[in-house]
């Protein structure tokens, strides 16, 4: 198969209720590379999200991963796909080791507790691995939710502005781990507002919507 | 000819109450359904043709 | 795949672990129900014992179906359920381990509250033995079919109540066999027919509910 | 795929603009003729007197209940399974009505069983099943009511309404079986008057008269849906042109 | 402050007309537990007639304790409750006012349905007017008490639902008297006594119950 | 009164659970002056601002409005002051409008509808109006929050993380927005991890916790 077009999106359009948001859509992201879709509040962008992980059915056109439409190979494609959308998918209850062991567990692969200790650690957990989450800080949840991403390590990562809630160091650690993956052949999705610094990138924007965007480093 | 007379048919053997009361409720729910849907149904369309315009300016 | 329900199962029962109180609620309530009853109803014995099977039953399906609207809501709503039903493995399995997971949170320890009511309507003996055993095949049955009611109206405002209006009405024939299976005691006539088609239906739900709730799942996530 | 045109709104919008009015007119005529069949030509009943010529809405309107929602778990399960819009529409177009049905046979029957066993309500394996039939269908009305999505709530009524189907036999025979089992209840509709040739004549024109009518009412309602759902094609602009 | 009130109310009735799915389901709720005891308890008029009353109070019961659960949760879930303990009016109106709507919305239409109800259970005449008074003065202290209940169990996990346990026994009372109101016309002893003590209650609960509320809001939210 | 001390914090200590977040903290923040509160994630800046609207207390130390402690003054206080937290308090049932009339209700205040269908329009939902919430991206929730602020003018904002969700032209307005409200005597405090551009404004920085915030434009 062609490596270079893992992903493909063929005419996509997409309505919510009576509105159509965006139609003819097509791209294509390969290996290594990321699409880092802009767009002011309301464009579509988590619309447009939904549809590449098959949560919701597209108005028309085809999502193709590895060439197949992603309703005809669901199990490879979600085996290969991890999602991070606006809410964290963090249990409140669990703290965050066990978030983890089950986010493992519900994608069917087994748990290994020291990699996800280190991983909770180097984003700057150490002190709240005991606690449940509910107490955790607004950021801090995100960056439990950020650490289970990592664990899972997919091929293709679909982030929902994942610095939501991030500080500075926090930021600045994402995009080190954002480079890293692609650098190792993975691809990622993602949408933010915030400035990314993401040089020695193969970065391919997307507009979606109408509102223009002024250039970000 | 089953009946003597009207008010025997109105009274229905004792039973007019229940007789009459099935019927009339019957014919009310039928009456209701069909004045709602015809309602509904210019609603519709005088709604839909506001949009419409409103689409097009 | 086995470790897909397994991942599940523990999952939800370690939750429930962590909030102990609404797991004591549900268990609770049952009590409560069946206690309020000759409060309302009057105390004399052989009324109580007469009444005593339906209450019971009609108690258990109350309670259980009070924890049933929050089966999927809370993981909708923190957003978990999303990454599980992207997970690799078949939704159906999801709906099961939940719906299995809810029963032995839910389910079981009616059975162990059940005897202790049952003599507070003075049932006898034999009678609770049976209750037992129609409770034991009639709890999965609500949880199953409450899986299909949890999936449609996720993510509704009052779900809750809606689910039970859409659920109660489909689980009228286990709470009928139940109920009966300890009336045919009490009657004399036996219990053996209702049982057997109380299981018969437990059988049947499990083939169709899940299937039904998996793509309830999906519709509502859309 | 032709089952696609077939199914295409466009098309059935115009053939059902066609049909409603025979429909229409043939239901009022048939509930003329049954009417006056079951007014004036039925004889007096033995043993109810005149009380049981509300057989002649009671028994039809419990029919339709029951038939119009196998009716509607038959589109859902054509809906979900190809994925046509038009059935789901007349999943939602047929609710109200057999509700309405199910809600008059209750009615009569409540009112019928006042003078026949004294009490308005028994609960008698039939009347039990109806209500409970009544209450699939307020489930899936509360159901489209409480979903604004349009897609979800036609799948999510289609869902329920299919398991429904399934489950209406089961609770039909268990309420049978329950009211057997308690020799207590006072009456049982088992012993139903024995009826005249010309009483059932009568029922069942009356019965089509209902049929005819649904028909007609679901037709109607199933245009005004197709017109929402399709005003952004260019047939509907053109129909509300003029 | 008058005004603050009517915002109150006039905002949970916006909403709950926004979910009248889930309104009409609450009541319906109340339909089908009153319709599902003859189902477990067999229809022998007579006993039926006997257990009516009871059957329906604890029916109105649970109808409106379930919705009372949502009574500050889901402000409190996105936030609007913050806002409104944060406005310059006394917390107490707030708690009376969002109990006052839940018994507009919820407790109104079962006095409408009851009699209904009442119907299948064939009570006389006599016995519906009296129980309808009954719910009127019953339902109020339900919402009210319900609010406490509510206020305490607001986020607060494990704990809270300890209280919740010390607020739901208060209702007996309640229920107590009511049914035996009704049950005290059917046994011709008449309903007098039982409707004025359930008026002192109500007048009791009315006095003590929003201030308390109002402090477990501030607790909860701490 | 001296008007360059409305808000001032005495020795304020505040404990989540066993962890000390900070303690000895003071501060005073007078008309037309903005406090940004700064600090990494979880290091206490949420449990700050909710300190200074009354609805936690502190472990040790004192709040002063206008001189007074806001426990004794609660009302007066609430009445000059607005909160905005992690969480938009917005109802998903509702439309924008509706939201409006209600937080105003609630504040009880009468409520001014074109003025709020001018703010809400001023904000960009101009096509969002008669849309329940729940439909809502959640930047447009957001800003649905911030309209509610807008209209409610009081004289103090505690807004923390106002800019979450927010595209770039959102940002924009938003600073404009807080200059105003401070150029005309009004007060602000409030957290964020984004580059904020408030020249031309009295800004008073304080770092919460311990991890050191590069000095943003
Ligand atoms: C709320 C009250 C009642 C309800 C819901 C009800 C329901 C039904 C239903 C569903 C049917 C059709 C069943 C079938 O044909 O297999 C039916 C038929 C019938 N019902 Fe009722 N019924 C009620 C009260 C009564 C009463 C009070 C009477 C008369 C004493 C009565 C007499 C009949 C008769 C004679 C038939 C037709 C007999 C037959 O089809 O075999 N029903 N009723
Ligand atoms: N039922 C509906 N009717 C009309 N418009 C709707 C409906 N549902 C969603 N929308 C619109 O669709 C858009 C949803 O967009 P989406 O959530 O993808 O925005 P986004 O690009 O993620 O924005 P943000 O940056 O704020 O997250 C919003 O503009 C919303 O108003
Ligand atoms: N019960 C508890 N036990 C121990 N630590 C707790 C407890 N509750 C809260 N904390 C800690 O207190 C801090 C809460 O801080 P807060 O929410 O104010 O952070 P923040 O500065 O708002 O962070 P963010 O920028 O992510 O919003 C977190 O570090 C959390 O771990
Ligand atoms: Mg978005
Ligand atoms: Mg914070």
């Amino acid at each position: 198969m062609p490596d270079d077009a893992l992903l493909s999106v063929h005419d996509l359009a997409c309505a919510r209720g009576e509105r159509l948001l965006f139609k003819d859509m097509n791209f294509s992201v390969g290996a290594g590379e990321m699409l880092l879709v802009q767009g002011g509040n309301g464009q579509g962008k988590t619309s447009l999200l939904r549809l590449l992980t098959g949560l919701a059915r597209p108005e028309a056109g085809e999502i193709r991963w590895r060439g197949e439409p992603i309703r005809q190979c669901r199990d490879l494609f979600h085996a290969e796909m991890i999602y991070l959308g606006h809410a964290n998918g963090v249990k409140d209850d669990l703290d965050p080791i066990e978030n983890l062991r089950f986010a493992e567990g519900l994608q069917g692969r087994a748990f290994e507790r020291e990699r996800a200790i280190d991983l909770l650690q180097g984003l700057g957990l150490a002190r709240c691995l005991d606690l449940p989450c509910r107490v955790l800080s607004f950021g801090q949840r995100r960056r439990v939710a950020l650490s289970a991403l990592l664990l899972a390590d997919a091929k293709l990562w679909i982030l929902d502005e994942p610095l939501t809630g991030l500080d500075v160091h926090a930021v600045a650690l994402m995009e080190g781990l954002i480079r890293d993956h692609l650098a190792s052949g993975g691809m990622a999705v993602a949408t933010t507002h915030q400035a990314l610094n993401l040089e020695g990138v193969r970065v391919q924007r997307l507009l979606v919507g109408n509102v223009a965007i002024p250039e970000m480093a | 000819m089953e009946w003597a007379s009207w008010s025997d048919f109105w009274d229905m053997g004792g039973y007019g109450l229940y007789v009459w009361g099935s019927y009339a409720v019957t014919a009310a729910c039928i009456l209701i359904e069909v004045i709602l849907l015809r309602r509904s149904a210019f609603q519709t369309r005088r709604r839909l043709k506001r949009m419409q315009q409103w689409e097009e300016t | 795949m086995g470790r897909f329900l397994l991942a599940v199962l523990r999952r939800d029962l370690t939750l429930a672990a962590r909030r102990r109180g609404d797991w004591l609620i549900a268990q609770f309530f049952f009590v409560m129900v069946a206690s309020l009853f000759p409060l309302g109803v009057g105390p004399e014995p052989n009324m109580l014992a007469r009444i005593g099977p339906g209450v019971l039953w009609v108690a258990a399906t109350l309670a259980s179906l009070l924890s049933l609207s929050r089966l999927f809501a809370d993981d909708h709503h923190d957003g978990s359920l999303e990454h599980m039903v992207l997970s690799p493995e078949p939704t159906v399995l999801l709906v099961l381990g939940k719906s299995l997971a809810h029963w032995l949170i839910y389910g079981i320890p009616l059975l162990l509250i059940a005897p202790v009511l049952g003599i507070q309507f003075n049932l006898s003996w034999e009678a609770i033995l049976i209750l037992e055993f129609s409770l034991l095949l009639g709890t999965p049955i609500l949880s199953l079919l409450g899986g299909v009611g949890a999936a449609l109206t996720l993510g509704l405002r009052g779900g809750g109540v809606l689910l039970t209006l859409l659920i109660l009405p489909l689980y009228v024939p286990a709470l009928i066999f139940g109920a009966g299976a300890v009336d045919g005691v009490l009657a004399g006539t036996g219990a053996e027919a209702h049982l057997s088609l109380l299981g018969a239906f437990l059988i049947l739900t499990l083939l169709i509910a899940p299937w039904i709730a998996a793509a309830a799942l999906r519709v509502s996530l859309e | 795929m032709n089952l696609y045109t077939y199914a295409a709104p466009a098309h059935f919008y115009q053939l059902a603009g066609r049909l409603i009015p025979w429909f229409a007119w043939s239901a009022g005529i048939l509930a003329v003729a049954g009417l006056y069949i079951g007014f004036f030509v039925a004889p007096t009943d033995f043993q109810q007197s005149e009380a049981y010529r509300v057989i002649f809405i009671h028994v039809p309107a419990a029919w339709m209940g029951m038939f119009i929602y196998l009716v509607m778990a038959f589109w859902g399960a054509i809906g979900l399974a190809f994925n046509t819009r038009l059935s789901f529409m007349m999943v939602r177009a047929l609710a109200p009505t057999g509700a309405l049905f199910t809600f008059i046979a209750l009615w009569t029957g409540a009112l019928w069983g006042k003078p026949m066993w004294g009490a308005w309500w028994v609960w008698d394996a039939r009347l039990t099943s109806t209500l409970l039939l009544l209450f699939l269908y307020v489930g899936i009305m509360a159901l489209w009511a409480a979903i604004d999505d349009v897609k979800r709530g036609d799948r999510a009524g289609a869902l329920l309404a299919l398991i429904g189907s399934i489950n209406v036999p089961i609770i039909y025979f268990s309420v049978q079986w329950w009211n057997t089992l308690h020799q207590g209840a006072s009456v049982s509709l088992t012993k139903a008057p024995s009826m005249a040739t010309i009483m059932l004549v009568g029922m069942l024109i009356m019965a089509f008269a209902a049929w005819f009518y649904s028909i007609a009412v679901a037709f109607a309602r199933a245009r005004s849906i197709i017109l929402e759902r399709e005003r952004q094609t260019e047939w509907v602009k053109q129909i509300l042109e003029n």
